[in-house]
């Protein structure tokens, strides 16, 4: 590996970067960038398909699950120069449950005791925090869940408070991590900078000096500005797929990899014809999948088997999958009594390309032959993620988060999870229910796998949703960078600490 | 029949998206005249002295700001919405542009019958034989009315605008300037008509203009007008044989004489009429008068008799 | 707009039913003469469809603006006074109310469907009506021929709408034709922004903004609705300078 | 002068209340809300608790006239909010994002006026024939060419191609970085422009004026130069005037599209997003600024017409 | 320099617009002279060709739709429609210049009175600006406006009606042209303004010993101005004589029209009202105009040679002289015989 030469990189995803401050943000966007600036306990490791420690050296985990003792690494400096200390991390958790507004990130630290009642106010400082010593904590959970889920997400990561304090909102947008780089500026709206961080606790990384951050939410930008070599990696839309792929130079270092998101049309169990699971299974077998993957999606994702994406450690390669199958789906529409088809008036759904109302187009000729016509309702994000929580539509096509925790994926649809809360077609079926509270009792890793694939596999069979695909992400990049790695949890999440460019990039010396 | 009693009308002057109001025009400021029935009164005066404004404000098109108008010793202002819809009856208006005084998208049928049907006069064939015969009457052919506006010439437009005001069979009829726009050698044939057309239905008018020839021609008592006030009013023998006021001898002397050996001695006035605006003090003419004396500058002179029938506003009588 | 009435006859292929992926993004061919989108279906029929759509945004949009935009505009020059400043007050909101936003924000509230395009379009662009409507009255109001009707005893509303109106058509004629262009361009922008005519039906708009990711890899699917935007728009903006010839009553009355 | 300027000034303040109130309850009832949006993009497990929790600290189970009132409060002491997502103050954000969305508008006004009144000029001048309909013709396509288009089309020629132009990016402010995007959002301008002057232009040539310019025996060009230039600017400058404020609200497909960090897309995705105190600060920074342009046009009015000057005083 | 020196001689001027409806023949054949220091009037109807004949000796006729179809115009000999552009252009506004009908509307808006009157010395006189603005001033203060060095630095709209026309004069006669053409420059004015222009314009016709083309449709204005007056009617010069010739024995039955149908000022009083002669009908249509003598449907003389044959000038130009059938022997043949010609009722 070689050190030194800048890296252009993308952040594509809906507009500007907003806040740099991960217990402050709620964003995509920006973990790209907070990632590379600040560190968790954990991290996530795209070789193992999970997470990993990283600010911790080690950790004990007691019997029930329910305490865990970590020991941190000695040599963590902030970007400060200081110290970071079993305290930074007892602060930084404490913030994250009395921050006001909240912060996105209590939801990973509320499993900890006495963390929700520092949220809501009734206590100062979380209890279930313990410092042993100054490089020593110990943790403890009011229900046993599998703490690496959870304390990876950069939302949790450590802050150094004096520096916090110092600079109150503007940290925001002038952060201190103890991350590989250090932020150098920010372009409102258009670029942002860091640079390799001296004192980062892995020695002699970063390789890299510098790394830029354009924020281009256009595709057809990126592609342009790609070509123009003006960025040194970025991710691949569908339209441009089969492009690259052809490409002599890029074909050959397309990473790929099944993103922890599943895509699919789910059907309110409220209008009728959606409440017979023959009419669901029919339609998981009268429409194409695969041909609409291939053709709409340029072949750019996973047909879907179940709920559970390809990289999750619960997917089950052998699960059944509805095949593309007229004759069958019409036998079932015939045997639930809708041989003459129905109506379905409110198909909601975004003007997204791979997961839109493109895909209801697509669909339609084909749910035509089983008698179903489907009226499309185009919307905006923020006016369908309402009409799901009312339960206002009959059918609505939308890409969940389905990982990494296959666990925490599936409980989306356990009954006492409120529509609201996520469960938008109401799910509800007491052998799910029983199947995944077992498996949180469950520690053995293996054991749980099984529950949790018997899960999935009745939630196929139950058909409460069209299963689509799981995103094929494509991150396209210049022939001289390396080590840029396949990270399911979402492919932008990049950590640059090992990656390299060599001497042919045009960057090899910007500093 | 028609009185005018100390007729005032001020324009505010507004000014920016506040519509403050600056100032006002005093576009006229204190006429009073008779109008006896089968008479012609002529007012005459230079541009922007408001005399379009005294005859809009007499036929209620303005709103006074003082003073009264008396039809048949009726006051106009008191007056409800249904009897000022019946003056129209007794009223109408001649306008001196012939181009935009007709509306240009109706055909002339509709424009001389709409007021008749509007006002119940006539309908049915017998409002299309009543357009015949005011069509007849002012010397155009019954065929032509159904033409529009802008096929006609000037004169006849001018025709068409006062078979208009014939409609509603009127006793008085103000006209605005009715030949200023017309060629000469029509407007022999509109001022003609005139005559003729008072023959015949008796009528009343008031005719506004700035062409002393042909006011002189048509009006039995002539009004001269300046900056909103009348400055002299006589019958027109005396207008021409012994006018009074230094304005209207100098009027007088600045129409161009009518053949070469006619030699005139012009009384050349020195500067513009001044704006209404501001009118100057005392008598408004004193800054352009060649008699002025030092009382001018301070007193208004009062309209004074100074002969039979002849009236005038001058410090010199 | 007779490509838009025989659509059904002219259209080779259905816009919508006859969508077929396995002949996705067909570059033109005999069979598919502008070739075919990403859903596989004939992109010449969903242009001569879309004629349809745009056309009717286009004018049904348009009418609402002119009918809002004349009524008020009419109204406020006619009757003066309070009524005039509120109604120009107003106008000036919403001349400096971004119409792209206003209408975002209209389909937002109101949801999506092709009529609450209508709406939204046609709540959006009547300022300009509204002033050019309102000069030209206070400008028509002065003409010697609507005082003589007012001296022949009309009542205002009569004037208004017999003398007024049919005289001041002429440039708010031209200002409908040209706004017709803008309300499709407009849809055009809202479709971009994802809230134009709801999907399937062809816009054009809809059209060019749902392949501009295939501008350069499948350039058919955009170029020909774009195409048949430049000519209309091309059209009309020709149709609205003949009509102000025709209208203006200079050139008519040299005519006679 | 002085004078006027300041009555106008205060003018703006009915006119941006009524526009405050208008768009905050257009605002409100949109169907969605920020707390949705911040619970994530809809890609995690849902945390009801959360929004619960967002709503409350943002005031927005406060019934809509309170939240109005205490709006307008803040207002008044030049403060426009917390933004909800980015929770940062509104105006440090836009005070960010105006001047590159300036910039952008600015110089696809100059593109628009250095190529616009030419053009249009020259189809003026040449009115009738073929290069005036070839002119108009290009002018009617620049309108109805999509911003999208043109943007990809050039960043294809001008980044890729023959790469002398950055792609896109606001780089360091540079220059160059403007060129592009300037140059997109300015061409459907320049058409405009362009009708405009050839429309105030061809009216003046028939003006008694220019016919008594050529009597005293001036060039034409010398009366081109002097005598219709001067006339048409007055005529171009309102236009031009007019457009800058919708060219403020348009740039948005041009700022996507190049990563522009203007106000544009600030306002766009604040909508999107239901981040209601941004979406007004941006609406209302517009539309000050379209009002100040055109106060500054009127302004200028008076320096190039003389008739107007007078009536300031 | 003689008295009697010919500055412009207009010989068969033609003058035509082509539009839709067909060819406008505004000036058809228009054939005079004009010497030194004369003022020369031309007088005739609303849209009878005066202007477009001024126009034509400017060459600013507006092309399309206009064009110079025939004739010459000489000045001082050499014939103006031969000249190239930009010679003809260092002829107008130095040699010949012109003043308009609307004062209000000739002057450009945003410039100052002497902005534009300094132009005319730049263009003509290659002066430097300071000298032209002093020149400008000179000749302000020539045509008796008050306070020049104030009114020099106004614009237009600042100024009344009567100045800006004073205006246009001084800017028409800042380079001593040999021929001064005024189209209509008092009928925009008021009545006593007008007096002032008049004596105006005849005082410095004196001082500058220019010649003056008087076009007006006032024939008061005629009288009091003009030593010859040339009478237009329906593109064609209908008569030409002195405007004492005009005004004691007018030969053409519309210039008897003319005269008869003005009331004159204090004839009433003592004559009484006598109905005033009118000119029947309606100024015919370029575009359609009546075969033969163009006046024929108006003229109460009007016999059967009018209709069908258009005269000409009874004699050359400088003498008194009228295009009428019955000012000028007629054609021998037809003389002989005037039972012959069939009366067409249609040619109306
Ligand atoms: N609506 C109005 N608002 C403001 N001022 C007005 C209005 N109408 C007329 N004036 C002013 O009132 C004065 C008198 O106008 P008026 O039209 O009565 O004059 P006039 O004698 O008819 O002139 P002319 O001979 O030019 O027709 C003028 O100075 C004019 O500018
Ligand atoms: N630019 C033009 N295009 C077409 N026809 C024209 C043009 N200019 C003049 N004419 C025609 O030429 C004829 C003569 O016009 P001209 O202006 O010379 O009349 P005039 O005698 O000056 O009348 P006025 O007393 O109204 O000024 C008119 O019938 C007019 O229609
Ligand atoms: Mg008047
Ligand atoms: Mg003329």
């Amino acid at each position: 590996a070689r050190s030194g030469g800048t890296i252009y990189f993308v952040a594509p995803y809906g507009g500007d970067v907003f806040s740099l401050d991960p217990h402050n943000s709620h964003r995509t966007q920006d973990s790209i960038i907070s990632l590379n600036i600040h560190k968790c306990l954990y991290e996530w490791s795209p070789e193992k398909n999970m997470p990993v420690l990283a600010l911790a050296e080690s950790v004990k985990i007691s019997p029930d699950g329910k305490v865990y003792t970590f020991k941190l690494r000695p040599n963590i400096k902030f970007h400060n120069g200081r110290q970071l200390t079993v305290d930074d991390v007892i602060w930084s958790y404490n913030r994250i449950m009395s921050l006001k507004p909240a912060s996105n990130g209590s939801r990973f630290v509320r499993p900890i005791l006495g963390a929700k009642e520092v949220e809501d106010g009734k206590a100062k400082t979380i209890k279930g925090l313990k410092k042993i010593d100054d490089l020593t904590l110990e943790v403890t959970l009011t229900e046993p869940v599998d703490l690496k889920y959870y304390l990876f997400w950069v939302n949790t990561c450590i802050l150094p408070k004096e520096e916090v304090e110092k600079r109150g909102k503007s940290f925001m947008t002038n952060p201190v991590g103890c991350g590989p780089f250090k932020f150098v500026k920010w372009v409102k709206g258009s670029k942002l900078v860091v640079k390799k961080f001296d004192d980062f606790y892995l020695e002699g990384r970063p390789y890299l000096d510098k790394v830029v951050y354009n924020i281009m939410p256009e595709s057809a930008s990126r592609d342009l500005a790609f070509k123009a070599k003006k960025l040194d990696a970025t991710i691949v839309g569908a339209v441009n797929y089969p492009q690259y792929l052809a490409d002599p130079v890029y074909g050959k270092n397309l990473l790929e990899v099944a993103e922890m998101f599943t895509r699919h049309i789910g059907f309110n169990q409220s209008f009728k014809p959606f409440q017979n699971k023959k009419v669901r299974q029919a339609i998981n077998y009268a429409i194409p999948a695969d041909l609409i993957v291939k053709k709409l999606l340029k072949g750019k994702a996973y047909p879907a088997r179940g709920y559970l994406p390809i990289s999750s450690p619960a997917f089950d390669p052998k699960g059944k999958k509805y095949e593309f199958d007229l004759k069958k789906a019409k036998q079932l529409m015939k045997e639930a009594g809708y041989e003459k088809g129905f109506t379905v008036e409110q198909c909601v759904g975004t003007a997204n390309k791979s997961w839109g109302t493109g895909i209801y187009e697509a669909a339609m000729p084909y749910l035509k032959k089983i008698g179903i016509t489907l009226k499309i309702q185009q919307m905006e994000g923020a006016a369908m993620a309402e009409r799901l929580r009312r339960g206002e539509y009959q059918m609505y096509i939308w890409s969940v988060g389905s990982g990494p925790d296959p666990l925490e994926s599936l409980h989306r649809f356990h009954s006492n999870n409120a529509q609201a809360g996520g469960n938008f077609i109401a799910y509800n079926n007491p052998e799910f229910d029983k199947l995944l509270d077992k498996a949180a009792h469950t520690f053995d890793q293996k054991a749980r796998i099984d529950l949790l694939k018997k899960a999935d596999a009745v939630f196929v069979e139950d058909a409460p949703m069209w299963f689509f695909n799981y995103n094929k992400a494509v991150l396209a990049s210049q022939p001289w960078v390396h080590n840029l790695s396949k990270v399911a949890v979402e492919m932008m999440y990049q950590d640059m600490t090992n990656v390299w460019v060599d001497d042919k990039s045009p960057r090899a010396n910007e500093k | 029949m028609l009185k005018v009693e100390d007729l005032k009308v001020h324009f505010p002057i507004k000014k920016g998206l506040l519509s403050k109001t600056v100032g006002k025009v005093h576009a006229v400021d204190g006429v009073n005249f008779e109008l006896k029935a089968g008479e012609t009164l002529g007012i005459v005066g230079e541009s922007g002295c408001g005399k379009t404004t005294t005859g809009m404000a007499t036929i209620n098109l303005l709103k006074p700001t003082s003073g009264r108008v008396l039809y048949q010793g009726r006051d106009m202002a008191s007056l409800d919405k249904q009897e000022l819809r019946d003056l129209c009856k007794e009223m109408q208006i001649i306008f001196q542009d012939p181009y935009s005084s007709l509306n240009p998208r109706m055909v002339v049928r509709r424009i001389l019958g709409d007021p008749m049907r509007l006002h119940g006069i006539a309908r049915g064939k017998e409002l299309d034989e009543r357009v015949d015969y005011l069509m007849e009457k002012v010397g155009l052919t019954p065929e032509q009315a159904g033409r529009y506006p802008h096929e006609f010439s000037g004169g006849q437009r001018q025709r068409i605008g006062i078979a208009r005001a014939l409609t509603l069979k009127p006793k008085v009829i103000i006209g605005d300037e009715p030949v200023s726009a017309l060629d000469v050698s029509i407007q022999a044939q509109i001022v003609n008509l005139l005559i003729d057309l008072q023959k015949e239905f008796g009528l009343s008018y008031v005719i506004i203009a700035h062409d002393l020839a042909v006011v002189e021609y048509l009006c039995d008592r002539i009004a001269v007008m300046y900056l909103g006030k009348v400055v002299e009013m006589t019958d027109y023998k005396n207008l021409y044989t012994c006018p009074k006021h230094p304005y209207t001898q100098a009027l007088l002397s600045a129409v161009p004489s009518s053949h070469p050996n006619v030699e005139k001695t012009r009384i050349l006035l020195e500067g513009d009429v001044p704006s209404p605006i501001n009118p100057p003090s005392g008598c408004s003419f004193h800054p352009r008068c060649p008699k002025r004396m030092e009382i001018c500058e301070k007193v208004r002179p009062e309209i004074k008799e100074t002969g039979t029938g002849h009236t005038v506003a001058c410090h010199l009588y | 707009m007779l490509i838009a009435v025989f659509a059904p006859f002219l259209a080779p292929f259905h816009p919508v039913d006859d969508a077929d992926l396995m002949v996705s993004d067909e570059p033109p061919s005999m069979e598919y003469l502008f070739g075919t989108d990403n859903q596989g279906r004939d992109v010449l029929s969903r242009v001569i469809y879309g004629a349809r759509i745009s056309l009717s945004v286009g004018l049904i949009s348009q009418l609402f603006n002119t009918i809002i935009g004349v009524v008020l505009g009419l109204s406020a020059g006619f009757f003066g006074k309070w009524w005039d400043d509120l109604v120009m007050g107003l106008t000036n909101i919403m001349l400096s109310i971004p119409s792209l936003i206003f209408a975002l924000a209209v389909m937002a509230l109101m949801g999506p469907g092709l009529f609450n395009v209508f709406l939204a379009l046609g709540l959006t662009n009547w300022s300009y009506t509204c002033r050019i409507t309102r000069s030209q009255t206070l400008t028509a109001r002065n003409q010697d021929y609507v005082k003589a009707a007012t001296a022949l005893g009309y009542s205002k509303i009569r004037i208004m709408f017999t003398q007024v109106l049919p005289n001041i058509a002429g440039p708010i004629l031209v200002i409908a034709t040209l706004g017709v262009a803008g309300a499709i361009l407009l849809e055009a922008s809202l479709s971009f922004l994802g809230l134009g005519v709801q999907p399937p039906t062809p816009s054009w708009g809809g059209m060019l903004s749902a392949a501009r990711e295939q501008l350069f890899t499948a350039p058919w699917i955009s170029i020909f609705p774009g195409v048949a935007i430049f000519i209309t728009v091309l059209g009309l903006n020709l149709l609205g300078d003949g009509l102000r010839d025709i209208l203006d009553p200079h050139t008519s009355t040299q005519r006679g | 002068m002085l004078a006027y300027a300041c009555r106008r000034l205060i003018q703006f303040v009915p006119t941006l209340l009524a526009i405050s109130l208008i768009m905050f309850l257009l605002l409100n009832v949109l169907p969605g809300n920020a707390a949705l949006m911040a619970a994530g993009d809809q890609d995690r497990n849902v945390d009801t608790h959360y929004i619960e929790q967002m709503k409350k600290d943002w005031g927005l189970d406060k019934p809509l006239w309170e939240r109005y009132v205490i709006y307008l409060k803040d207002l008044a002491t030049g403060d426009l909010g917390l933004s909800f997502l980015r929770r940062e103050s509104v105006g440090d954000l836009i005070a960010q994002r105006l001047w590159p969305t300036l910039k952008l508008a600015l110089v696809a006004m100059t593109v628009a006026i250095l190529l616009g009144v030419p053009l249009g000029f020259y189809s003026a001048m040449k009115r009738g024939r073929l290069a005036d309909t070839f002119t108009m013709m290009g002018a009617v396509s620049g309108v109805s060419m999509p911003q999208f288009w043109l943007g990809l089309l050039l960043m294809y020629l001008l980044a890729v191609k023959f790469p002398i132009l950055p792609p896109q990016g606001y780089g360091d402010g540079d220059f160059v970085n403007v060129i592009m995007p300037g140059f997109t959002l300015g061409v459907g301008y320049m058409a405009l422009l362009a009708r405009t002057t050839r429309a105030a232009v061809v009216e003046i040539l028939t003006t008694d004026y220019i016919r008594t310019a050529r009597a005293k025996g001036l060039s034409e060009v010398l009366i081109n130069r002097k005598h219709v230039m001067r006339n048409a600017l007055i005529l171009v400058l309102t236009t031009a005037g007019l457009q800058f404020g919708a060219l403020m609200a348009q740039t948005v497909i041009v700022e996507k599209l190049f990563s522009w960090p203007g106000l544009g897309s600030l306002l766009v995705d604040s909508i999107f997003q239901r981040d209601i105190p941004i979406t007004q600060g941006c609406i209302l920074t517009i539309i000050l600024i379209f009002l100040t342009v055109n106060l500054i046009v009127d302004l200028l009015y008076g320096l190039i017409d003389p008739r107007i000057r007078v009536s300031y005083k | 320099m003689t008295e009697t020196e010919l500055l412009l001689e207009v010989d068969n001027l033609q003058t035509h617009f082509f539009s839709f409806d067909g060819v406008a023949k505004a000036v058809d054949g228009v054939s005079f002279n004009l010497k030194r220091g004369e003022t020369l009037g031309l007088v005739g109807e609303s849209g009878c060709g005066k202007s477009v004949t001024a126009l034509s000796i400017m060459r600013l006729i507006q092309s399309p739709p206009g064009k110079i179809t025939g004739g010459r115009i000489l000045f001082n000999g050499t014939d103006l429609l031969k000249l190239s552009n930009e010679k003809m252009r260092r002829i107008r506004g130095d040699r010949i210049s012109m003043i308009f009908q609307e004062p209000m509307t000739s002057l450009n808006p945003v410039y100052t009175i002497a902005d534009q009157i300094k132009e005319v010395f730049v263009n003509h006189r290659n002066l430097d600006k300071k000298a032209a603005f002093k020149k400008a001033v000179e000749v302000i203060r020539k045509v008796h406006i008050p306070s020049p060095d104030k009114r020099a630095e106004e614009y237009p709209h600042q100024l009344s009606g009567g100045m800006r026309q004073r205006a246009m004069i001084a800017m028409a006669l800042a380079c001593n042209p040999d021929i001064l053409i005024a189209d209509e420059p008092t009928t925009a004015l008021d009545v006593s303004i007008q007096a002032q222009i008049i004596d105006l314009m005849l005082k410095l016709k004196e001082e500058f010993n220019a010649a003056i083309l008087m076009i007006t449709h006032d024939l008061g204005v005629i009288a009091e101005m003009a030593q010859r007056v040339l009478v237009m009617y329906a593109g064609r010069v209908v008569e030409e004589g002195t405007t004492q010739e005009i005004f004691d024995n007018p030969l053409h039955p519309y210039t008897r029209g003319l005269m008869n149908a003005v009331p004159v000022i204090g004839r009433r009083a003592t004559e009484g009202r006598k109905r005033l002669q009118e000119i029947p009908g309606v100024v015919p249509s370029l575009f359609d105009l009546p075969k033969g003598c163009a006046f024929h449907p108006r003229c109460p003389e009007a016999f059967d040679l009018c209709r069908k044959m258009r005269p000409d000038m009874s004699a050359e130009p400088g003498v008194h002289r009228a295009a009428c059938w019955l000012a000028q022997p007629r054609p021998g043949e037809i003389q002989s015989c005037p039972a012959e010609a069939p009366v067409s009722g249609e040619a109306l």
